[in-house]
This record gives structure tokens, C-alpha cells and sequence, in this order.
């Protein structure tokens, strides 16, 4: 039989396939060579700033939140906006309605808030609706400005702002925006409870003047806590409330007042946008742009060859390979969010809605907090796992608030020496010789770390932040021996009050709202508290940055400074790194920022082109 | 106390179909037969393929379920489920196909010695020794125990499938066609064969065949069946020579002579019978084409013949 | 006939409330909702809790599945997506669109490539194209469908930029207009054409042999002996016979490509069936995940029902009472 | 007389020198001997299988798995030899850990797979009726059940999964192909003769079913377990290429490939999934090669021999 040479034949293509790969490895790695012997030579010649690029380690001050602008925009032009997903948007497209992020990527280009902020996300009067504040009645008075219209030409007015309002506090409401924003107007729980017909707290001046009456009125109203998103009351008054979110009002024609109307829309997969030249701010320089999800996998290729021309945010570990791209601009600005590492004090005790702590804890010792923190060496963690673009975090309030980060704050550094003597003084001494810390009882210490997957580079962390602590004799198990999947992972980590007693300590990561308040992650009713931590320092300081002295920024800056440095002494949780976003914008693009840069005062319909065509690479 | 008795033996088999699969009607495979046969004699079944011959002596060894009616064996009564009479070692079949009969992932030695294993407790020494003895005793070299049932001709396997059935000594032997697979040439020896260790071993045989002419040759008695029901019974001698029922005539007729002198002697008896069978088909058989029930026309010959005025 | 497919139909009956019982159970099972991929310290967790009380999700199960079965049954509804916020019927309807015609053309894909290949390497069976195409299957079948597309993507997709990289359609197209046509197929290219690369090759294999087997059966050699050209032979005899039980197994293939498409539209995000899955699943979009389980095992169901179909209408052989 | 000599012959018979007749297994063997191709394949398997399974004794996993903040994406070195991943642990140590719980996991569930579904098929095929009827319908409605979703659900539900309750969950909805392929067989098997006979001759019918039955079918099993086998070290690495199979610290062969989801990786740093890529390839092909062999060894009309 002949089949002698087909086994020839499929061995000869094995070698082949063989060849080809390893001809392809070595190629791959000359080219690596070429690019380690090049580096060397800039090396030699080049100043610090080349150097740290050939580290392969970046920094956020390298980058600029906001585009420069080469050359003149012409006069129209579109451009294709990039939503970075690897799941289609779910399409409910109203800033009421929402509730996943990829939704209010899409939301943004036509609908924004009446009010804008500055960087520290307090409200300023450049918005389309200005406002004034009567401490006295607790109460703020909002004025629509009259040229804000929305896209069908009626009116924005003080009814639809109203109306917004009434829609979420509705019982029949199915969106997630209802709390604390809303139940401190006065009269909105009874409303919500269905005992009144109307919210006491509102009160429609005229067409475009709102007034708002609190119940509880505190500082944060002005960063956050008012909610800014109107209802086109003439389009949905006719629509039960719980019909609102698949109406196709939200869906298949949303509508805003922003500088971009939605022309059409591909479910899940792309939206197109012409500008809006009744934008009361003034007409947008482009045509019009396209927005399209882009995988996470071929987002690099998308930019290279202009298929988009930005993206809303660029997975910061596939930057290395490709900070040399010569068609975009890499913008750079600090995330609002820390990662951190907690430890559980406590339970939660679901009766009285309040932390429950426990001083018997196994983490309930602050030294073996501290030490913990100073094991493990973050600095170096941002610059291996994430180049550079995470980098080591010290407080519990981000530097993306730069007026209430505290910089000056010196919070435990890597120093395994230091881990090691407040261990000891703290009476964790290793009694029975197996290389791992007994408690000062002489108990056995095992500490179980919960950690979330998902991620990139979750699993080589845990694992690299239990390593660190056993270098200083601590027994740290992952719990069940696998990373946890993000729903479980907060299951039991105790999103819904049913605390894990298995958990010693987790990690995981919050982002800060734009209110710089804790109260919501750290107070003592709070059910985010996951540490289940309180204090009466902790108390009294959350109270004071919201109180009424607080509306005085000065005496706010230096509550929350007061409250970093707290918690560094108490360590409840301890922060780990802050992260960096990243947005390549091509060339052609100019007034361009990164939205998160609040208060930059740069707005998108100023964005223009410089060319019809994308600059490709 | 007779040795084999079956009485009105019934076996159907139902017809399934409809919406839910129900049984919706039945196949009457085997439509009450009685018979019996003396210890040492051979009884020979004989009938057309699908006529319900090999069903009957399936039913009888308890391959086939039986529907109603009645087997002894000895006296013991097979159908009756409630006494465990194991008689299963004293009744033993010869299979039809000798290709199919026996597994072909066995070595001989493991398929002569299946039943004694069994039934018996040998060491493997012992064993050995049997089966080497019964591959003796039907003719086969006892060498060959380790060989595989592929590596024999038709005939030699016939014979292992002989001597498997005669292991456990047993009393009866269902053969079921037993040469209708093998050379013309191979039959004689094998039904040679048989007749000779009948005798040495003073079996009982049920020989069931389509060949008249092979059954003349064995048996004492004969049964003819059709449809399922008997048509004829009686003496060998009797059935051959004075042949009662139309089915049987035919039967008969077509036997071949190897006289040729007697060859158009046969062909005009073979037309006569055949113009008989066409005329008075009627008589012999009832509207739904089935035979009537039998009546004694001897005391050892019967005929199914419709019961007249 | 009808009697056959009413009956099965019947069988199938259970066999769905039970699938249905199963997966319900399974997706109650799973850890965390719909609702806990919500945490956000924006976002107040009593409205959340409040949500869920309002979704019921907090009852226990059984009165979650009956209360789903009666609409099911009642009316059609499969109940309401929590993350999409939409009846569910809805969004399936939208990605079954975009999954039944990426399913039909990798179905036409396969046997294009299957048919000629197939039949090439039976006729001139130990050939050196025969042994090429042989090669493919064995290449073909030890090559993991997802490595496979994942390089397809990366080359055709990037390295020539031939075919678009993901999504179903380009951007700003007026649905029905004869370019957003062609730029729906040319989405649907590469996902499908690595597809039926693939899962080709078992059809390549069994036709070969079909071939082989069907031309040493005598009514080959008859035909041949009785003069007949030898196209003719094939085209008339080996063909109709060896084809047959290809057609036969078109029902199966449904479910074959079920699997397929998970990992076709997860690389090459294309917003169909199995990427909806996947997502449901990390998100928890229990009803979702349950009516999508449900359907597609009623396609493979129904695939079952219709391969027994065509068996029987094509082969004389099996009737179907 | 006649007795006299019939003794004679027997007690001369001396078992261990009469030629015993190439058994199945024998015939199987000199199939693949006869092929080159599936005797290379053959000799691989068990070459990586033994190498895979004694280097990993002398491994340590810890080690493995051990980051290294100043060793990440290294290329292959005298240290490395196959590199390093995005935690600085060693590509080879983990691509020899990963083969092995691949091929572990494929033998496991073709193992597991193998004894339900030949007990369940040869079962209801034998007894057949009502058995079969209930039989069937059970084994109906794990046929319907969209194989990759279902593993996907319950891979999300079981909370501490392992090797063991991986191999499991595959397992419980992956008998069904081998069960139905044995109960048609043992259908057919149980109307011949021999099976007929062997029930005229007293012997048990669970005996018939393993010692008569069983031997005729179990060229058709393995021929299917082997070709099983391949798939099922497919299904793993597909499912952790999904991230619904092992986690990270579990390496497989399937957990190397997803790294390729990174683009990045895949295109600069193919030392991480190639080399798994490449060894589930020849893994494949080398079992189907054998496989083929096997089926070829079983159908007398194909054997070259």
C-alpha cells in the first residue's frame, strides 16, 4: 500500500511546521536582541528619560490628559470613537436608566450632565444649568440655561429634571440609581414609599428654574450628590415606569441634549452619531462620529491602522509593545480607583444595619496589619507587573482628587527588616520551628487570602503577595487554593451582609466616586465596609467632612487629610497601588481630553480633525 | 410418565406501533402445538422457514418466552416459574449456524468448557482434561483446544458446537438445523456422527429442519408444521408412506429421488399432488389460510383435517 | 410519518421541562446575580437590594421556576434579561439572527470544501492528492478549533487586514440596502470559514471512505461491466449513494456547531448565541443563560429530529412508521 | 478401547507447546508494528507520557509557580529554557505540569466515560425492553443537553474544582456517544448464536454480558476510547482556553493556550503557547494515528496485513 508516503508526507509537514516555528522563534528573538542592543546603545548615549523607556517602565507624568493639537482642524470631518469591551453594550441608553459601563460610553457623546464640574469633582456654574445654594433653608435653586434644548427641539426644562426624579424614586423602577442622591431631598422616601403623590423637597419655579429643598444637607451635595440627568418628560410621560428602560425611547432613538444626535444604532455593536448644531454650547466642529466596540484583543491593530481613532481606555499591559506607535498620542491620566488589601475585623450584623466588630479577630492586631504592609513591596509590583503604570498607593482618598489627596502622608514602604522587628515585638514568634509565626498565644497562624480572578495579572499578584509574607514567617493560604470568581468573591467577601468567616483578608479594588466622602466605603453602616471596621476616630472624622463647616474647602481638605493619615495608623485595609488610564488618540485629532481630566474645560464638541483620513502606522 | 411432553404450546409476539407504541396486534409464531417424544428417540420438526419450528424448540430450552401452554420434562413442568427445576444441564441445543454459534473471541477450550464451568467444579488440570476428551470424542484433535473457532471449516466447528452440547451429558438435544449450514458433502458425517453418539450416550434428539429428507434419515417421529400449527403428525414410516394432509404431500413430493429411473415416475406424482393442492386447497386449510386442528386417524398418526359432517 | 414526528415530538416534551428544571436549578446554584456585578460605592446597595426583592430574586426557586414556566407556557415569555433590561425573546432575537446566518455559512462553507475534497480523495483514493487531502484531515483534526481561528484572525484579519475583526455589520448602514448585505457576509467570512475548516474535516473523512466502500459494492461493478462511462459512474451511482448519509447528518451538524459558535463568535466578537452566553454567564443574567440553554437544546432536538428525517426520506431502507 | 486411546492423546497433550493462535491483542500490535506512522505516534505518546510523568516527580510545583517580579516575559534562556510567563514562572516547568494534568484529565475522563458508558450501553442493549426503554430515555436526555454550555454552568457552580471533579463534570455528560455505540452493538451482539447459546448452557446472564459480550465489543471500544481520548485533551484545553477550565495555578496544557488570548503574547512572546500548541497538536495527531491503526486492526477487510 501506498501509505508509507503519506506518513512521510505528514511527518515531512510536522518538520516543516516544526522548522517554520522555530525559524519564526529565533527571528523573533534576533528581533529582540536588535531591540535590547539598540536600547543598550541609547543607553550609552541617551538621557534619563530614554533610559526609563527601555526599562519597559513608564510613569504617569510622562503622559498629558489632554491631546496636542498638530496642526489646524478643518471644518467637519467624522471620527470613530473605540469602546474597549469584550461584550457587546447592553443598549439601555439613558443616563437614568443605565447601569453597566459600556452603556455610558455611548450615553455621553449625546447626553450629558446640566451641571459640570472642576477637576475635584465639585459642581461649577459652567454647566448647562447654573445653581445657587441657600444654606439657610437647605435648599438650591437650579437655573436651566434657554438655549438648552434637546434633540427634537423642545425645551430642557425644569418639568424633565423634575420628572427625572419622580421616574426613579417610582416603586416600579428598575434601574439602580436610587439612593442616597435621592433620599436626601426632603419628602423623596415618602414619595418612593407611595404615601405622597408628589416629592415635598422639589418645587418647579418657573420653565427653567428647579429648587430643591434637603433633608440632609451636607458638603457632598455640591461633588455628587445631586442628580443632573433630566427625563424628556414629553416623550415619556406616556410610558409606565416600568416599560421606561425598553421603551424605544431608550433604545432604538435615545435622546439627550448633548453636542451629538444618535442616527443609528447597531444593538450591541456600533452607533452613529451627526453633530447636534442646536448644542447650546455651540455648533461641534465634527460632522459626526461612529462608535464601535472594539475587543480588548484587537484594539492595537484597530489604532494602527485607523479603524478607530480613539478609544475610551486602552488595557494598559498591552502598552509596552506598543509606546512607540507613531500614529496616536498616548494621554495619560490617574484612575479614581486603588487597589487594596483588607482585613476582616468583624461582621456584619444585619439587624441593626451596622458593622458588628470583632476585637478577637484573627487580623484584630494593628501590628500584624502594619507588617503585613510593610512586606510587601508595591513600588515594584507597579513597575514589574504593570511597567510602571501602576505604581505604589499610600492613602485611602487617590491622587485623581488632587485636593484632598495628601501627597505628604508617609505610609509603610516595602521594608521586610521593619515587618520582621514589629512582628517580634509584637509577640508573632515562630515557637515550634516550622519556619512559620505562631500568634503571641503560640497558636498556629494561618491567614487565609481571598483574591478575585479576572484580570490579567490576578493570579501571579496573590501569589507574589503570599510569598512576600511568608518571607516574613506568615503563614498566608489562598482561600479554597484558587482565585475567586468576581460574583462569589463578593458574596463572600459580604456584599449582601453574609460575611465569609473563612476570610482573613482579600484583596480587591474600589473606585472612588466623584464626592471625595468615605462614609460609603469605610462608615459604620455601610454594608461596602468589608473590613467591618469602626473607630470613634473614624466616626468623628467621616461626621466633620460632612459637616457644615465642611462646605469651607480649606476645613474639608484637612478633615480628609486628617482621615488618610487615620486610617494609615489603623489600617483596616491598606492600598496597594493607584492605576493609570491610558487613551491613544490619532494624530489627526485635536481638543481632544480624557473625560475623566474633570475640569479641563476642553469639551467634546470642539473636537476636531486635521485631515479626513486617520493617520495609520 | 412421558419423557418430553408439550402441550398446546402458544408463542406470539407482539406487533407495537400507534402514537404511544402499544401493542396493537400479535405475530402467532407458534399456535398450539402438542407433541412428545420418547427418551432415545429422535423427533423430527419439520416445516417451512417461518413456519415456527425453530421457535417451538427455542421455547422449549427457554430462549423464547412461551405465551400459554405447557412443557414437561420428566414430569417437571418447564413453564411454571415458581418450581426451579433446573433441568437447564439435562437440556441442550445445537445451534444452526456454526459461524455465529460460536464466540469468536474464544479459544475452543474456553467454549467446550463454558458449561461445565457452570456446572461442574474442575480444576483447570481437570478441565483440560475433559475438554481434550470431548474434542476426542466428536473427532476433533485435541490439540487444536487453544485454536480460535475461525481457524476451523464449517464441519470441524459444527462438531466443537457437538461437543460443547454434550459436555454436561444431558438427556435432550435441540437440534436446530443443525447441517443446513455446511457442504452437502459434510452433512452425512455430521448426521452420521450424531446418530452415533446418540446411541453412546443415549440422548434424546428434537431435530427440527426444512429438509424432509434429512429428517426421514434421523428421525422416529415426525411433526409437520405450518403457520405455526401442526398439519401432520406420526411414525416416520407412516408419514412418508401414507402422507394425509395436502402440505405434506407436497412435502414428500419434493424429495428428490437419486434413482433416475424412477424420475418421471416422480414428476407425474409431483403434478398430480400439485393439482390436487390447487383444487382442494380449501379443504385442507381454513379462511385465514391456517391448518385445522389435528385429529388421530391411528393411534400414532393424526392429520389436521377439518371435522366432517 | 406525521405520527413519527408527533410522537418524537411528544418524547421531546419532558425531556425540554426537564432540561428546563435542570438548567433553572443550575443558574440559581451559580454564585452571585445579576445584580452583584453592580458594586460600586455610586451605586446605594439598599436600591440594590430593593432590585433584587423587586426581581424576586430572593424567593426561593421553585416559585421562581414556576413562576417562569407559567409565562413560558402562558406566554411565550421567557422572561425579562436584568442586565439588558429587555424580555429576552428580544435580545435572543436579535443574536439568533446574527448566529443562524453565521451557522449557515459555515454550513455552506463545509460542504462546499467537503464535497469536492471528499470525493477527489475517494475517487482517486492513495493518489498524491488523495494523501494531501488526507494530510488535511489528520492536520485538521488535531488543530484546535479556537488556536485556529485565534490565528486566522490574527493573519487574515490583521496581518493583510482582508476582513473585519469583529461585529456583525460595519457602523451607519441602513439595514436591507444591499451594502449593509455585503458587509454583513464579509463580518461573517472569516468566523465561518475557520469554522468549517475545521469541523470539515470529519465530512471530508466519512465521504472518502463512503466513496471507497460504495465502489466495490457489485452494483458499481455491474454498472461498470454493463459499459458505463466512468464519470457516469460516479455521478450516477457513487455519488447519489455516498452523498445521502452526508445529507442525513445535516441535522447533527446543528449541534455540532453549537459548540463551535461559542468559541468562533468569543474570538472574533461577533454578537451571536455563544457570545451572549458567555457574557450571561459572567454576569449572571440567569434568564439569559436559561432560555439560551433551552433553545439551543431544542435545536439540537429538533437537528436530531430532522437528520432521522432525511435518513429516512433519503435511504428506502428506514421507514419511519 | 476408544477410551483407552482417547487418554492417550490427552494425557500427551502437552499445553505449552501447542501454537496458540494470535489472540486480539496480538493482532492489534502487529497492525501498528506494520504502520509506521502509528508505531512513531505510538512510541511518542508513551514517550512523552513516561517523560511527562517522570520529570514531574522530580519537579517542584512550588517552585514552578513561584513569581519572580525581575524574571517576567523572559525569552527562552540556559535558565528558562522555554522562558518565562507574565509572572515570572518558568513556560517549561509548567508546560511539563500542564501536559501531564492534560493527559491526565484526558485518561481520566476517557477512562471515566469508558466504564460508564460501556456498562450503561452493554446493559441496556443486552437486557433490552423495558430496561432499554428507560435506558434510553435517560440517555436521550443527556444527549440533547448543549454539551459546552452545560460543562460551562457547572464549572461556574462547583465551588473548589480539581483535576478529579473537572474529570467529573466532563465525564457526566460525555458517556453517552460510547454508551449508545455499545448498546446498538451489544443489541446486535445478544441475537446471534454464541450469546444464545451460552444462555442455553446455564451461564448467568451478567456473565454472557461481561464474558461473552464484552470481548466482542471491546475492539469498537478502543477503538473509540482511544479516538475519545484525543478529543477529550481538546474539550480540556478549549474550555480553559474559555476560562472555564483550570485555573492558573493548576497548569494544563489548555491554561498555557489562553495566554494566547493576549494579543500581545501571541504575537511577541510564542514561546509561552507554542510549544503547548504545538504538543497538543502532535498529542492529537499521534493518538488519532494510533486510533486509526487500532480501527484498521479491527476491520479485517483494512488490515494491511
Amino acid at each position: 500500500m501506498k501509505k508509507s508516503s503519506l506518513a512521510k508526507l505528514l511527518f515531512a509537514m510536522m518538520l516543516i511546521l516544526l522548522l517554520a516555528l522555530v525559524g519564526c522563534g529565533s527571528e523573533d528573538e534576533d528581533t529582540q536582541g536588535e531591540q535590547n542592543d539598540q536600547g543598550q546603545e541609547e543607553d550609552t548615549n541617551g538621557g534619563d528619560e530614554d533610559d526609563a523607556e527601555d526599562d519597559g517602565i513608564y510613569s504617569i507624568d510622562d503622559f498629558s490628559p489632554v491631546k496636542t493639537n498638530e496642526g489646524e482642524a478643518i471644518d467637519g470631518g467624522t471620527i470613530t470613537f473605540g469602546l474597549v469591551s469584550d461584550t457587546p453594550f447592553e443598549g439601555t441608553l439613558n443616563h437614568n436608566f443605565y447601569s453597566g459601563n459600556p452603556d455610558v460610553q455611548v450615553i455621553d457623546w449625546f447626553s450629558e450632565s446640566l451641571l459640570a464640574v472642576d477637576e475635584n469633582y465639585a459642581y461649577t456654574q459652567e454647566g448647562a444649568a447654573t445653581f445657587e445654594v441657600n444654606e439657610e433653608e437647605q435648599s438650591i435653586t437650579f437655573t436651566i440655561r434657554d438655549n438648552v434644548n434637546w434633540h427634537d427641539g423642545e425645551p430642557v426644562t425644569a418639568e424633565d429634571w423634575l420628572f427625572a426624579h419622580e421616574v426613579i424614586g417610582d416603586p416600579d423602577y428598575d434601574g439602580p440609581r436610587y439612593g442616597q442622591t435621592f433620599t436626601s431631598i426632603e419628602g423623596m422616601e415618602e414619595y418612593h414609599a407611595g404615601e405622597a403623590d408628589t416629592i415635598s423637597g422639589m418645587e418647579v419655579i418657573d420653565e427653567k428654574t428647579l429648587k430643591i429643598t434637603y433633608a440632609n444637607f451636607t458638603p457632598s451635595l455640591l461633588s455628587s450628590g445631586i442628580w443632573t440627568y433630566p427625563l424628556a418628560k414629553h416623550i415619556f410621560e406616556d410610558i409606565p415606569v416600568a416599560d421606561m428602560s425598553s421603551s424605544d425611547a431608550v433604545r432604538r432613538e435615545p435622546i439627550g441634549f448633548g453636542p451629538f444626535i444618535v442616527e443609528s444604532i447597531v444593538p450591541g455593536e456600533s452607533v452613529t452619531y451627526v453633530k447636534n448644531e442646536d448644542y447650546w454650547r455651540g455648533e461641534p466642529t465634527l460632522d459626526g462620529l461612529t462608535l464601535i466596540v472594539v475587543n480588548e484583543n484587537v484594539v492595537v491593530q484597530s489604532l494602527q491602522n485607523g479603524t478607530v481613532d480613539l478609544v475610551n481606555s486602552f488595557p494598559t499591559d498591552q502598552y509596552p509593545e506598543n509606546a512607540d506607535m507613531s500614529n496616536v498620542e498616548f494621554l495619560g491620566d490617574i484612575d479614581n480607583t486603588y487597589t487594596y488589601i483588607g482585613f476582616k475585623l468583624g461582621s456584619w450584623d444585619a439587624e441593626n444595619n451596622r458593622v458588628d466588630m470583632d476585637p478577637d479577630a484573627k487580623m484584630a492586631d494593628v501590628e500584624l496589619r502594619r507588617a503585613m504592609w510593610y512586606a510587601v513591596d508595591n513600588a515594584t509590583v507597579g513597575e514589574r507587573f504593570y511597567n510602571g503604570l501602576r505604581w505604589n498607593a499610600t492613602t485611602l482618598i487617590p491622587p485623581s482628587h488632587p485636593d484632598f489627596h495628601d501627597d505628604t502622608i508617609e505610609a509603610p514602604l516595602y521594608d521586610p527588616e521593619r515587618a520582621n522587628e514589629i512582628l517580634d515585638a509584637a509577640g508573632y514568634e515562630d515557637v515550634t520551628g516550622d519556619g512559620f509565626r505562631e500568634d503571641p498565644d503560640g497558636n498556629e497562624l494561618v491567614i487565609n487570602f481571598a483574591s478575585m480572578s479576572g484580570g490579567d495579572t490576578a493570579e501571579p499578584l496573590a501569589r507574589y503577595y503570599i510569598q512576600s509574607w511568608e518571607a516574613v514567617g506568615l503563614n498566608v493560604q489562598l482561600l479554597d487554593g484558587r482565585l475567586i470568581e468576581f460574583n462569589s468573591f463578593y458574596d463572600r467577601v459580604g456584599q449582601r451582609g453574609e460575611d465569609d468567616p473563612a476570610i482573613d483578608i482579600y484583596q480587591a479594588a474600589w473606585g472612588v466616586g466623584s464626592d471625595v466622602d468615605p462614609s460609603g466605603l469605610y462608615g459604620p453602616n455601610a454594608i461596602f465596609n468589608f473590613p467591618r471596621y469602626e473607630s470613634e476616630g473614624n466616626d468623628e472624622l467621616l461626621a466633620r467632612g460632612l459637616s457644615e463647616e465642611a462646605f469651607d474647602h480649606a476645613y474639608r481638605q484637612e478633615v480628609y487629610s486628617e482621615w488618610q493619615e487615620f486610617m494609615v495608623e489603623e489600617i483596616p485595609v491598606f492600598p496597594t497601588v493607584y492605576r493609570a488610564i491610558l487613551v491613544p488618540v490619532n494624530n489627526r485629532v485635536v481638543n481632544y481630553n480624557i473625560p475623566t481630566n474633570a475640569g479641563s474645560e476642553i469639551y467634546r464638541y470642539q473636537i476636531g480633525v486635521t485631515q479626513e483620513e486617520p493617520y495609520t502606522n | 410418565m412421558e419423557f418430553l411432553k408439550v402441550e398446546d404450546l402458544k408463542i406470539h409476539f407482539p406487533i407495537r406501533g400507534g402514537l404511544l407504541n402499544r401493542k396493537i396486534d400479535s405475530v402467532r409464531a407458534v399456535d398450539g402445538v402438542s407433541f412428545s417424544i420418547e427418551q432415545g428417540k429422535t423427533y423430527g420438526l419439520v416445516g417451512e422457514s417461518g413456519s415456527g419450528k425453530t421457535t417451538t424448540g427455542r421455547a422449549i430450552i427457554g430462549l423464547n418466552n412461551i405465551t400459554s401452554g405447557k412443557v414437561f420434562f420428566e414430569g417437571n413442568d418447564l413453564t411454571d416459574n415458581s418450581k426451579k427445576v433446573d433441568v437447564r444441564k439435562d437440556i441442550q441445543m445445537i445451534f444452526q449456524d456454526p459461524y455465529s454459534s460460536l464466540n469468536p473471541k474464544k479459544r475452543v477450550i474456553d467454549i467446550v468448557a463454558e458449561p461445565l464451568r457452570n456446572y461442574e467444579r474442575l480444576t483447570k488440570k481437570e478441565e483440560r482434561y475433559k475438554v481434550a476428551e470431548l474434542l476426542e470424542k466428536v473427532g476433533l484433535s485435541p490439540e487444536s483446544i487453544l485454536k480460535y473457532p475461525h481457524e476451523f471449516s464449517g464441519g470441524q466447528r459444527q462438531r466443537i458446537g457437538i461437543a460443547r452440547a454434550i459436555a454436561l451429558k444431558p438427556k435432550l438435544i435441540i437440534a436446530d438445523e443443525p447441517v443446513s449450514a455446511l457442504d452437502v458433502s459434510v452433512q452425512a458425517q455430521v448426521l452420521n456422527f450424531m446418530k452415533d453418539i446418540q446411541k453412546e450416550l443415549n440422548l434424546t434428539y428434537l431435530f427440527i429442519s426444512h429438509d424432509l429428507g434429512i429428517v426421514k434419515h434421523m428421525s422416529d417421529e415426525i411433526g409437520i408444521m405450518y403457520k405455526g400449527r401442526y398439519v401432520e403428525e406420526g411414525k416416520t414410516e407412516e408419514i412418508f408412506t401414507n402422507p394425509q394432509h395436502i402440505y405434506t404431500k407436497r412435502l414428500v413430493a419434493a424429495i428428490p429421488d437419486i434413482n433416475p429411473q424412477n424420475r418421471e415416475k416422480q414428476k407425474i406424482f409431483r403434478q398430480s399432488v400439485q393439482e390436487e393442492f390447487e383444487q382442494s386447497y380449501h379443504d385442507y386449510f381454513d379462511e385465514e389460510g391456517l391448518a385445522y386442528n389435528l385429529r388421530n386417524i391411528s393411534n400414532s398418526h393424526s392429520v389436521a383435517l377439518p371435522e366432517k359432517g | 410519518m406525521w405520527k413519527f414526528i408527533v410522537r418524537r415530538l411528544l418524547i421531546a416534551l419532558p425531556q425540554i421541562l426537564l432540561l428546563s428544571v435542570l438548567v433553572f436549578l443550575m443558574a440559581q446554584m451559580m454564585p452571585g446575580d445579576a445584580l452583584s456585578g453592580l458594586i460600586d460605592p455610586n451605586i446605594d446597595p439598599a436600591a440594590i437590594e430593593a432590585q433584587r426583592e423587586r426581581l424576586g430574586l430572593n424567593d426561593p426557586w421553585h416559585i421562581q421556576y414556576v413562576d417562569w414556566i407559567t409565562g413560558v407556557v402562558t406566554e411565550g415569555d421567557l422572561g425579562r434579561s436584568f442586565r439588558y433590561k429587555m424580555d429576552v425573546t428580544e435580545i435572543i432575537g436579535q443574536r439568533l439572527v446574527n448566529t443562524f446566518w453565521l451557522s449557515l455559512v459555515t454550513l455552506i462553507f463545509t460542504y462546499l470544501i467537503a464535497i469536492p475534497l471528499g470525493i477527489t480523495s475517494g475517487r482517486y483514493n492513495d493518489t498524491f492528492r488523495d494523501q494531501m487531502i488526507t494530510g488535511y484531515t489528520y492536520v485538521g483534526f488535531a488543530t484546535p478549533l479556537f488556536i485556529f481561528a485565534l490565528v486566522a484572525l490574527w493573519i487574515l484579519g490583521f496581518q493583510f487586514g482582508w476582513f473585519p475583526t469583529g461585529g456583525s455589520v460595519s457602523p451607519g448602514l441602513t439595514p436591507g440596502t444591499f451594502e449593509y448585505f455585503l458587509s454583513r457576509l464579509h463580518h461573517l467570512i472569516l468566523p465561518a470559514l475557520s469554522m468549517a475548516l475545521i469541523t470539515t474535516v470529519n465530512t471530508v473523512q466519512y465521504l472518502r471512505s463512503e466513496i471507497i466502500d460504495t465502489k466495490q459494492k457489485d452494483f458499481i461493478i455491474t454498472a461498470r461491466a454493463k459499459g458505463a462511462s466512468e464519470s457516469r459512474v460516479y455521478n450516477r451511482h457513487i455519488l447519489r449513494n455516498s452523498l445521502l448519509p452526508i445529507a442525513a447528518f445535516f441535522g447533527f451538524e446543528i449541534t455540532g456547531l453549537i459548540g463551535g459558535t461559542i468559541f468562533v463568535e468569543t474570538i472574533y466578537s461577533y454578537p451571536g448565541m455563544g457570545q451572549l452566553f458567555i457574557e450571561s454567564i459572567n454576569l449572571r443574567d440567569y434568564s439569559v443563560v436559561i432560555a439560551v440553554v433551552l433553545l439551543l437544546g431544542i435545536a439540537s432536538i429538533l437537528g436530531a429530529l430532522l437528520s432521522d428525517i432525511i435518513l429516512s426520506l433519503v435511504d428506502p431502507r428506514i421507514r419511519i412508521k | 478401547m476408544k477410551i483407552v486411546e482417547t487418554t492417550n492423546a490427552v494425557e500427551n497433550l502437552n499445553i505449552e507447546n501447542i501454537n496458540k493462535s494470535p489472540s486480539g491483542v496480538s493482532i492489534i500490535w502487529r497492525e501498528i508494528m506494520r504502520d509506521k506512522l502509528a508505531l512513531i505516534s505510538l512510541v511518542f505518546l508513551l514517550l512523552v507520557t513516561t517523560l511527562v510523568y517522570g520529570i514531574s516527580l522530580f519537579l517542584d510545583l512550588d517552585q514552578i509557580v513561584k513569581i519572580d517580579l525581575f524574571a517576567i516575559h523572559e525569552p527562552p534562556s540556559s535558565d528558562f529554557w522555554l522562558g518565562t510567563d507574565y509572572g515570572g514562572r518558568d513556560v517549561f516547568g509548567q508546560l511539563i505540569i500542564g501536559t501531564r494534568n492534560s493527559l491526565t484529565i484526558g485518561f481520566l475522563v476517557t477512562l471515566m466515560t469508558g466504564l460508564i458508558g460501556v456498562t450503561f450501553g452493554l446493559t441496556a442493549g443486552f437486557f433490552g425492553g423495558h430496561i432499554d426503554n428507560i435506558m434510553m430515555r435517560v440517555l436521550d436526555f443527556f444527549i440533547i443537553l448543549p454539551f459546552l454550555m452545560i460543562v460551562i454552568v457547572f464549572v461556574s457552580i462547583v465551588p473548589n474544582y480539581s483535576i478529579i471533579s473537572f474529570s467529573l463534570i466532563m465525564t457526566a455528560f460525555l458517556w453517552m456517544g460510547i454508551a449508545r455505540l455499545i448498546r446498538s452493538k451489544a443489541l446486535q451482539e445478544r441475537e446471534l448464536d454464541y450469546a444464545q447459546a451460552s444462555k442455553t448452557l446455564g451461564t448467568p446472564r451478567w456473565k454472557i454480558m461481561f464474558g461473552q459480550v464484552l470481548p466482542n465489543v471491546s475492539s469498537l471500544i478502543i477503538v473509540t476510547m482511544t479516538l475519545n481520548l484525543a478529543a477529550n485533551i481538546g474539550l480540556e484545553s478549549g474550555l480553559s482556553f474559555l476560562g472555564f477550565g483550570f485555573p492558573e495555578e493548576t497548569p494544563s496544557l489548555g491554561t498555557l493556550l489562553s495566554y494566547a488570548r493576549n494579543p500581545q503574547t501571541l504575537e511577541n512572546r510564542w514561546w509561552i503557547w507554542m510549544p503547548a500548541a504545538i504538543l497538543i497538536f502532535l498529542l492529537m495527531l499521534s493518538v488519532r494515528n494510533v486510533g486509526e491503526a487500532l480501527k484498521r486492526a479491527t476491520d479485517a477487510r483494512q488490515r494491511r496485513g
